[in-house]
């Protein structure tokens, strides 16, 4: 009884989606998102339907599959419009709206109306237990085995080797800033993090909050969106969030799209401008040659708000690249940096460079098994003792991942 | 037994456990939080035995110290999380002779001693007693903690920050080995063999 | 007796605070933002879908810190909560300190925000739990500055002797400058808008991120006890908590309260968030200074016309 | 007889603090154990010797803090003591203040 | 809850410090069982004011001063061990034994 009226209840809930967005299919999500039924969810744990929008990459597969496990049950798929082949076993496929009309119309409101549709009667699907929940894809089985190894069964051995729990534990080096020798963290951020631009996969390397080392592991995808004004206050949209403005990121949001709940651009960027947002980004940050930094890229996007035409920027310099603009920043700073580029630069910036140290070693990492690096029976006596893990950054450091180029 | 004693008997134990679990844990974090709690047991302690002040600024002070004291554990203590379960103690045995036998000791001179009877009157305004003390009889040891505490702010700036008058503190620094003369503890031998690369 | 009929007025107080609080914070934002006729059905929906959402743990997590901090932060609230007059004498805990309790509340908050991003055993959430210790240590030291200038006139730490020096004029008049540092801080301790550096948006939800299913509801729950409790604080220490005309004063409070409450959610979804370096570096050489003079402006003026 | 209530309560809490920690500790799979990171895998547990970039700041916030323990006292009878009062008040907090000088000069509010 | 009962337990606070004291490898669990023998201290301390001081200030006053001595004790100490670390990368007492050379 009990369990019903929560049901009942969970129903009418704003249904919680956590995309992952595909080749140009960006700005038509975020317009999906300005319906109030809908939530996006920062993060799949908080999520129960995953949205697969667009197409995606052989090698972004791998990631769908673990972002899906990552999700809480119960839980389900919706793919629109994306070709992932098997990767997400049985998920239900939207290819557009079912209803004759809405085919021979092909007009994007109408379908984008259907996957609303057909994202709400899911949730209500899932939410009265008429549909159940995903199992998981991946195998259950630990990065690494451990349990029972190890003199406290914990799969560690003495203060810093082994794998307790599965993972090797983190190893000392030097920081960029202030010298003190202490642990570095690495791992492959993206392609799917909400705060990123779709696809774009770093390797990243952190101590503390400041980032150490970035490699481009894959760029990002390539969205439609060009340089109008739309296109412009969608990207103003994403860095208000960013800055933690989300109420006013909902009204670009919602004048990118116009029509009758539009909101007068004046007023948008008279908020922007109360809310100190020019102020909260630090001056010379993320600064590219001809580009300004990003403080005048965020002026030029609110500009854009007042009815300005968008500005067009010169080429690029052949060595600005995200591996030397991000390293020795803090995360909210790189996250500020990633977001003030439109999507031509961002791929100019974050494309793969070719390179007697490079790896290919975005090929490399999808190729299905989640443990890639501390597989092998050669890690084991890596990680006793004093652990050999990288204590050079930069180029030694990503060596370690393409040694066999 | 009342109301009090039992509460009593609750934050002593309370108090005295979390401090024991502190060397016992495993996790920084937890070792920091456990003192953390015996400080908190204390603090209640002290707001029954009629000095309300001094116990809640007790919690106040030691929540804010306490936390600090997990950041800066966290960051130098080797596995900080204790995910490894380790030990790392010397002079083992003799640390819990030490020990018992302070307890024992102060135990027998608090038996053996007969204390004066002059409970704090329950109406006394203690704070307000404690204001007039500090501006009054006590007001230059009330400055002198102000020097002090500067003196502890500009010591604790030199010392933790890493620019100095004489270049940077930790030029030609080389962290010691697990053993005389070993390899750097934790690290990666410099220009090491190079045996991550081949794998 | 006062004390059980405060303890029954603090659980109405709560309950009333809290579902207007969930109701604010589920329809103020969006209402802000444009979107047409926000439901009150959606925070209990959602809080129905959370129940029924799976509880996920990272690889070798924390699991008793976990647990504890929302419970922590929960119980904080109600603490905080508790030494604050309902009218006179109408105080849960009689406290002579009531505004050292508070601060005690604020420091143990910062604890258990802590506990909670460190349990996870995930990089995004560590980062917000850290980056908030940076924000929140030198946040609750201005906002002891602000109180103590609130505790001046009433020459008593306690929030009933407060109240009653409020009665010839509020303390918000005295100290306005002081009521906007305190209001930050509100922010700050209730995770919201410029001041939440736990669980930011730059981080994918921050303390958060890794957590689902019932614990996030149980931290949404406890940040809105603080929110809640954080305004009654407010409402008492400036605006002269349960003082006023005709209405008994739980009502005053309620209101007062209330008002408070909705101007915390509204300037939450105004104000730009700093990066976290550039705002601990304006608390300490702004901020810090303002309560500095704030206290001063206090203090003469109650030496010159006191 | 008046104790019966807390055994009740701190029962009632046991028994949901143990609940609660059993129900972490025993769900979930190993790949949704998986710590969130859009997709990618992280090399390391997080835990580590984390880098705070502000561990100045913090121990100038302990020696500063510790002002507010002189602080409360002084305010409850500061209506009493009238400008000696806030004379040693001024004096006490301007010497402290000069250590937050000295310590922004350092460049100890930058993240280090 | 009697004065003796108080310092007793006060007594086994200073006796866990004093083991964790002595026997801790590293600086800043060792600083931990200072605290915590300060701890013990500062109830013993208002143990005494309350019960056999009828309430004088001095007491409270004493027991500030040893909230001062843990701030400062704490601030210094932290100090030195980011020092040592810059130093020596490690944070055992050990490797202070070093230090001299």
């Amino acid at each position: 009884m009990a369990v019903s009226v929560l049901s009942n209840w969970a129903g009418e809930a704003p249904v919680a989606v956590f995309v992952a967005i595909g080749e140009g299919m960006r700005d038509r999500l975020e317009r999906l998102f300005n319906d109030a039924r809908f939530v996006r969810a920062a993060s799949p744990r908080h999520a129960a339907i995953f949205l697969i929008a667009g197409r995606m990459r052989l090698e972004d597969r791998e990631d769908l599959r673990r972002l899906h496990d990552q999700m809480p049950h119960p839980r389900v798929t919706l793919l629109w419009n994306a070709e992932v082949g098997e990767a997400l076993g049985d998920a239900e496929v939207f290819t557009g709206s079912t209803l004759e009309v809405d085919i021979e119309a092909s007009e994007a409101g109408r379908s984008d109306d259907a996957v609303r549709d057909r994202l709400e009667k899911l949730w209500q699907e899932l939410a009265s237990g008429e549909r159940s929940s995903e199992p998981d894809l991946l195998h259950d089985e630990p990065p690494n085995s451990w349990e029972g190894i190890g003199p406290h069964g914990q799969g560690g051995q003495g203060m810093m080797g082994g794998t307790p729990y599965g993972r090797p534990m983190a190893m000392t080096s030097d920081d960029l800033r202030d010298g003190l020798a202490l642990d570095l963290y690495t791992a492959r951020f993206g392609p799917f993090l909400p705060m990123f631009p779709p696809g774009l996969l770093l390797e990243m390397t952190l101590q503390g909050d400041v980032i150490q080392s970035v490699k481009v592991v894959r760029p990002p995808l390539s969205q439609a969106g060009g340089n109008d004004v739309p296109a412009a206050l969608l990207r103003l949209a994403r860095l208000l969030d960013v800055l933690g403005l989300p109420v006013l990121g909902q009204r670009a949001r919602l004048a990118a799209v116009g029509g009758a709940t539009s909101v007068p651009l004046e007023k948008l960027s008279r908020a922007i401008h109360w809310a100190g947002a020019t102020l909260a980004i630090p001056r010379g940050l993320g600064a590219v040659e001809g580009y300004g930094d990003t403080r005048t890229r965020f002026a030029n996007l609110v500009s854009v708000a007042n009815g300005f035409s968008p500005a067009m920027w010169p080429g690029l310099t052949r060595s600005a690249h995200l591996s030397s603009i991000l390293p020795g920043l803090e995360w909210s700073e790189a996250m500020l940096v990633l977001n003030s580029f439109d999507d031509e630069t961002l791929s100019t910036l974050a494309a793969i460079v070719e390179g007697a140290d490079e790896d290919r070693d975005g090929h490399d990492h999808d190729s299905g098994h989640m443990h890639h690096d501390h597989g092998g029976p050669h890690d084991h006596d890596r990680h006793q003792g004093h652990g050999g893990r990288g204590s050079h950054l930069g180029n030694d450091y990503h060596g370690r991942h393409g040694g066999h180029a | 037994m009342g109301l009090t004693d039992l509460l009593f008997l609750a934050l002593s134990a309370v108090a005295i456990l979390s401090g024991w679990r502190v060397f016992a844990t495993d996790s920084m974090v937890r070792a920091s939080f456990l003192l953390l709690l015996s400080f908190v047991a204390v603090g209640l302690i002290i707001v029954m035995l009629a000095a309300p002040y001094i116990g809640v600024a007790t919690v106040f002070m030691m929540a804010v110290e306490m936390m600090v004291m997990a950041l800066f554990m966290v960051m130098f203590m080797m596995n900080p999380a204790g995910l490894n379960p380790m030990m790392m103690v010397h002079q083992h045995r003799f640390s819990i002779v030490a020990g018992v036998l302070a307890f024992a000791g102060l135990t027998a001179a608090i038996l053996f001693t007969s204390f004066p009877k002059i409970p704090v009157d329950p109406s006394t305004p203690v704070v307000h007693d404690l204001g007039i003390e500090l501006l009054g009889p006590s007001m230059l040891i009330f400055e002198t903690a102000g020097v002090t505490l500067l003196a502890t702010m500009i010591g604790s700036v030199i010392l933790s920050s890493r620019s100095g008058r004489f270049g940077m503190a930790d030029q030609g620094s080389r962290p010691p080995g697990l053993e005389p003369d070993g390899e750097p503890a934790g690290r990666q031998p410099e220009a090491g063999n190079g045996h991550h690369h081949h794998h | 007796m006062m004390e059980l009929i405060a303890a029954l007025l603090l659980l109405l107080f709560l309950s009333v605070g809290f579902a207007g609080a969930a109701l604010v914070d589920g329809m103020l934002p969006a209402f802000l933002a444009g979107q047409s006729r926000p439901s009150w059905r959606r925070p209990i929906a959602d809080a129905a879908r959370l129940l029924q959402t799976q509880r996920i743990r990272t690889e070798a997590p924390d699991a008793l810190l976990w647990f504890l901090a929302p419970v922590l932060y929960l119980a904080l609230a109600i603490i905080g909560l508790a030494v604050i007059p309902f009218g006179p004498g109408l105080v849960t805990i009689p406290s002579e300190v009531g505004i050292v309790v508070w601060g005690s509340c604020e420091a143990l908050t910062i604890v258990a925000v802590f506990m909670f991003g460190w349990s996870a055993n995930a990089p995004l959430p560590l980062i917000g739990a850290y980056r908030y210790v940076a924000i929140a240590l030198p946040a609750m030291l201005l906002s002891m500055f602000v109180l103590i200038g609130a505790a001046l006139p009433a020459e008593s730490l306690g929030f009933t002797e407060i109240v009653e020096a409020q009665r010839r004029v509020w303390n918000v008049v005295r100290q306005p400058a002081g009521l906007i540092l305190f209001l930050m801080l509100g922010l700050a301790i209730s995770l919201r808008g410029p001041f939440d550096y736990a669980d930011p948006a730059d981080l994918a939800g921050g303390t958060t991120a890794d957590v689902s299913g019932p614990m996030v509801l149980a931290w949404k729950i406890a940040r809105l006890t603080m929110l809640v409790s954080v305004s009654a604080v407010t409402a008492t220490a400036f605006l002269g908590g349960y003082l006023g005309p005709l209405l008994p004063g739980f009502v005053w409070l309620l209101l007062k309260t209330a008002l408070i409450l909705v101007v915390l959610v509204g300037a939450g979804n105004f104000f730009a968030r700093m990066p976290p370096a550039r705002m601990m570096s304006v608390i300490w050489t702004m901020l810090l200074p303002l309560s500095f003079l704030m206290l001063l402006a206090v203090g003469v003026e109650l030496l010159l016309w006191g | 007889m008046e104790i019966v209530p807390w055994v009740f309560l701190i029962g009632i809490l046991s028994v949901l603090c143990i609940r609660g920690v059993h129900g972490v500790r025993h769900s979930a799979t190993a790949p949704q154990q998986l710590p969130f990171l859009g997709g990618g895998t992280p090399d390391t547990h997080a835990w580590q010797r984390y880098h705070i970039r502000y561990y100045s700041m913090t121990l100038l916030f302990i020696a500063f803090e510790m002002e507010m323990m002189f602080m409360y006292p002084w305010a409850v009878v500061f209506v009493e003591e009238g400008g000696m009062a806030m004379m040693e008040m001024g004096m006490f907090l301007a010497i402290l203040s000069i250590g937050i000088v000295y310590a922004w000069r350092e460049g100890v509010f930058r993240w280090q | 809850m009697t004065l003796a009962t108080v310092l007793i337990v006060a007594a086994a606070l200073i006796g866990i410090g004093l083991y964790g004291a002595l026997s801790q490898q590293s600086f800043v669990m060792l600083m931990m069982g200072l605290e915590l023998m300060l701890n013990g201290g500062l109830l013993a301390v208002i143990g005494l004011w309350a019960n056999t001081m009828g309430g004088a200030p001095e007491g409270q006053l004493l027991a500030i001063i040893i909230m001062a001595v843990m701030a400062v004790d704490m601030a210094i100490g932290f100090a030195l061990v980011t020092a040592v670390y810059r130093k020596r990368q490690a944070d055992v007492t050990e490797s202070l034994t070093t230090m001299k050379h």
